[in-house]
């Protein structure tokens, strides 16, 4: 009940600011595109370090959009109402979790291959590096909800935020940039990509009790 | 109504910045009574109610809901906690808002009657942006006519309201004390010689 | 007996998590501890700088270890009993329990700090470079980053209390995430490269090197406990000022 | 005058909350930190891919550092008082920029040719590492600040400012790259560093007057 | 004094998220007068002092300070602004926070007399963090001892003071007033009959 009403409030929320969904897929790719005029743009070098570059890119994409997941609701007031409603808090972190990915994360996820090509990734690798980033990024808005329920509330801006989740986030970057670099060797991905699948799952198992604590301790309580 | 208190607080202190805002307050509220909680700015108005609201815990001594301890409810069930903020988002409109503090409360209601009588007639799908203070305000007490529970916890429900909307909202108290309710509010507003008194930021917590 | 023992444990879990008991015995404790601390790690240090004998292989530069294990094993004892600490504090709501992060952060830091620099320094002699990205340094390098973002939330929330209790949070999610770096990095290392270096020598040690290890060890993990209970102490000295106890503790 | 007073003052607050010189500086770190992780922990890869990877997170720390420059005189209203005092913005505000570059810029200047050697980077290079980086940062402190400004007072966080700003980063980067990667090589690296020396005077001299102008805007002027 | 007017405004109009504040203001205050902007909240109190201080440009109308035109200054030279918020950082202590002030206002004095004035003496070199509000109130109120500006433009100079501090203001105000300065400040609080106010809010801008 909370769960799909908090899902449909995001999702018009989304609608009614579209920027918000937009700006982090511009971050994303101008990240990605200083690497071809910061390090060099040889074909045969972009492709190599093509899976870690987009992965370090969308790790700081979707840093900086989680950003704001509790932002207006917390200076609007709306959130004291989701902390005193006789509700578990679970579901509606949940549901804010997964409504911002799939406004924010899932379209890093489809662009992905798109990047991976002007990089120069083989194309037999950007069927894996979709699945992986499809696997991959929820995970990282979980891990970030986290981090953001504990600073919600303070003026700090984004670079408190990265010096907690970014140490956190580096299990995802090895095996994401792992199994995109295996499929571009032609090795065998299915172990790598089960094992994104069991963080994605964990994360989204644990994550969301995790930031119903931390709202919990940034109100006040 | 039996005369087990709905609200008893033993002892209840709490400090903020190395300031003590409140020492030693015991006090008993029953149901059919409406309390003002008073004092000057900082005085720790919005702090009480938001720790009544288990919004905040960082207090000493406790507090307890007797009338309800027995069924081991979670207080919250029977809470309606209205914030210094009016918690509404502006990009959603008036119904929007609401819908999704209905589902959150678990309750089912039609709004749409209570706006109406708010004088919100006609703003139901506008969004919240561009409602003046005094309509959001409106807005947000709207739930009193909506929502079903005992105890309402509200922090100056009467800012930036009109003298029309202070007195509907005075009358709507009154009723909800009337049929066994309680009602805990912070002001510098005392509408009626039967309201009962919290007065914090002296040297000692005065209760009248 | 097993009751008993669990009883035993209750109890002091009880008497330990009180602010006013635990400044009162860790003053008592700490009159022991700190001779105790510096004797040994003084008797370790020494013993292993100046009087074991040097190595076959690496000379004299081996020395170092007398300062790096004890320290790298301290700082991931540190970062673990802070998630042990944060757990009890989320759990039960201690209050001891956050003021423990808030003591154990810094000093846990630093130790990985010094962990890293004794590596780097030793390193050059035997591997000849200062850094690789070797698994077990890797993943060295992010548990000082852990630490520092504990520091880091702990000092940006402006209301202690509030702050420890983050911190409890960071450190339970810290704790967990640190087992799942250690398996991450060591997959990734032997993906990427053969371990053409080992940290960890498979030739054991002899007795006259393994002893002053063993006691510097012992000295640092001492000195660990002292420096931990010196900051609890501080901050539940700001924390309590005000109340009666303290000022009688204090007389 | 103001621009003593103001210096002066940027220090002293700097130092009352030191969390804001180290933060940054910790990030830059982090953030090199993730290539190894994500690309690869071979030493002929790093060091070719060195340049670039340490000045993207050069980029990134400045412009997230940067983000605070007016805050806390934003939400104190010390700004309105600067704004209202009969004093030429231009001092203040090149000040500011001065003062918050030896704050965080300067750290991560110092520890640029460590990251360097953490990345394999030929040693031969780190002079010219720490040269480039010693003229870029202020670059990229200044044009960053006129972003700042322009959106102080807005609840965006960093991902506007990213979006704004990163553009114009963008020359900073290659020449900054390019000059360390000719270095490297063994290539002549003194017309490359007369570019960034040119950037870093052009962008001292006018953004002061575009911060000026940005804070006036921002203000409601 | 001259009977030049030091202030002069014509029809000035200023709207703000599509609600007109004010409009059609025509106000000529001059030398020695002491001027109380009114009105309730939200009227566009601190909207038309931040206009007039130079910090918010979106209005219609005009207005000068003809006393000085000729002189072609920068009117900011005559001007001191205090706004709703204290102005202080709160890490640096009051006189730091002072020294940087005179700094930019390209003035010399010695502001521990006016701190001691203003019962901070003591204070002056603990970080404002640990004043209270009504504290903070007064260090950035000490610029009224300190700086030497002919016009004055605050903003609820009276909000977090005490009695005493009340007082204290008021007081130099008046003296302010009677050395030929002009005071334009925004509050709910009359404190003389000589003060003459701006009402906004209703249909139509008040003056008298
Ligand atoms: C910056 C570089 C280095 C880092 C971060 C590092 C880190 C560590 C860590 C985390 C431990 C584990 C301590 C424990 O489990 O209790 C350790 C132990 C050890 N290190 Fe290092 N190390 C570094 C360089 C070196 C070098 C260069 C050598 C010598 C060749 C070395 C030799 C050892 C030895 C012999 C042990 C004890 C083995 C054990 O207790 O399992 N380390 N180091
Ligand atoms: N977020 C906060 N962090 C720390 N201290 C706070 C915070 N909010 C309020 N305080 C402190 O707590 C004290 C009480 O604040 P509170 O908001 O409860 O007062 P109040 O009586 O509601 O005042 P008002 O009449 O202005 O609403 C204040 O003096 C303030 O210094
Ligand atoms: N930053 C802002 N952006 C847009 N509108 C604003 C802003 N600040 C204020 N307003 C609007 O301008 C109107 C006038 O605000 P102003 O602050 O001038 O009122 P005021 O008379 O000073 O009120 P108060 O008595 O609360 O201080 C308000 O109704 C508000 O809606
Ligand atoms: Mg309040
Ligand atoms: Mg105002």
């Amino acid at each position: 009940m909370s769960f799909v009403a908090t899902v449909k409030r995001e999702l018009l929320l989304a609608c009614r600011r579209p920027a918000e969904i937009i700006n982090p897929l511009f971050f994303f790719v101008m990240v990605v595109a200083m690497f071809p005029l910061g390090v060099s743009p040889k074909a045969e070098l972009l492709s190599v370090i093509a899976p870690g570059v987009i992965w370090v890119a969308a790790l700081l994409a979707v840093l900086l959009s989680v950003e704001g997941l509790f932002r207006a609701d917390h200076e609007s007031g709306a959130l004291e109402q989701l902390l005193v409603a006789p509700t578990n808090l679970y579901l509606p972190a949940l549901a804010k979790i997964l409504a911002h990915w799939l406004l924010t994360g899932l379209p890093l996820v489809l662009v992905g291959p798109l990047l991976g090509y002007m990089l120069h990734l083989p194309v037999s690798a950007s069927s894996t590096l979709l699945l992986a980033l499809l696997l991959g990024t929820p995970t990282l808005t979980a891990i970030g909800a986290i981090g953001v329920s504990l600073t919600v509330g303070l003026r700090s801006g984004g670079i408190l935020l990265a010096l907690l989740v970014l140490p956190l986030y580096v299990p995802v970057l090895v095996f994401g940039a792992g199994v995109v670099s295996y499929a571009a060797n032609g090795l065998p991905v299915m172990g790598l990509l089960a094992i994104l699948a069991a963080l994605l799952l964990a994360s989204l198992t644990l994550a969301p009790a995790a930031v119903a604590a931390g709202l919990r301790i940034s109100s006040g309580g | 109504m039996t005369d087990i208190p709905v609200l008893q607080t033993r002892a209840l202190r709490c400090e903020r910045d190395d300031r003590e805002l409140f020492a030693g307050l015991n006090w008993c509220a029953s149901a059919g009574e409406i309390w003002q909680i008073a004092g000057p700015n900082g005085a720790g108005k919005t702090t009480l109610i938001r720790i009544l609201a288990g919004l905040h815990g960082f207090y000493d001594g406790s507090f307890t809901w007797p009338q309800w301890l027995q069924s081991d409810a979670d207080p919250r069930e029977k809470l309606l906690y209205l914030g210094h903020k009016a918690g509404l988002r502006d990009e959603l409109t008036p119904l929007e808002n609401l819908q999704w503090w209905l589902a959150l409360h678990a309750q089912q209601a039609d709004p749409m009657a209570a706006l109406a009588q708010l004088g919100l007639a006609g703003y139901e799908t506008v969004p919240c942006a561009s409602l003046s203070a005094g309509q959001k305000r409106r807005v947000a007490l709207s739930l009193l006519w909506i929502v079903d529970k005992p105890v309402w916890l509200l922090d100056e429900p009467f800012t930036a309201l009109d003298a029309d909307g202070v007195t509907l909202i005075e009358e709507r108290l009154r009723q909800h004390a009337a049929s066994g309710g309680l009602v805990i509010y912070s002001s510098h507003h005392r509408f009626d010689d039967a309201v009962r008194h919290v007065r914090l930021g002296g040297k000692q917590v005065e209760l009248a | 007996m097993l009751s008993a023992v669990w009883q035993t444990l209750t109890r002091w879990y009880h008497q330990w998590g009180s602010p006013r008991y635990f400044f009162q015995y860790s003053g008592v404790l700490l009159r022991w501890l700190w001779p105790l601390a510096i004797v040994a790690t003084m008797t370790g240090l020494v013993w292993g700088l100046a009087f074991a004998p040097a190595d076959y292989q690496q000379g004299d530069s081996y020395r170092i270890i007398f300062i790096h294990v004890p320290a790298a094993s301290a700082a991931l004892l540190g970062y673990v009993s802070m998630g042990v600490a944060g757990l009890v504090g989320l759990v039960w709501r201690m209050k001891m329990a956050d003021i423990m992060i808030k003591a154990i952060a810094p000093f846990g830091a630093i130790l990985a700090a010094v962990a890293l620099i004794t590596g780097a320094i030793w390193g050059k002699p035997t591997w000849g470079t200062y850094w690789v990205w070797d698994a077990r340094l890797t993943s060295m390098l992010l548990m000082l980053f852990l630490y520092l973002g504990v520091i880091a939330l702990i000092n940006a929330i402006p209301d202690p209390r509030q702050a420890g209790r983050a911190a409890s949070l960071l450190s339970v999610v810290g704790v967990i995430n640190v087992v799942i770096v250690k398996y991450s990095v060591q997959w990734w290392q032997s993906l990427h490269q053969g371990s053409t270096l080992k940290v960890v020598g498979e030739t054991a040690m002899p007795a006259e090197m393994l002893s002053p290890l063993l006691i510097s060890m012992l000295g640092i993990y001492l000195l660990f406990a002292c420096t931990v209970l010196v900051r609890a102490r501080t901050e539940i000295m700001r924390r309590e000022r005000k109340s009666q106890w303290l000022k009688e503790a204090l007389q």
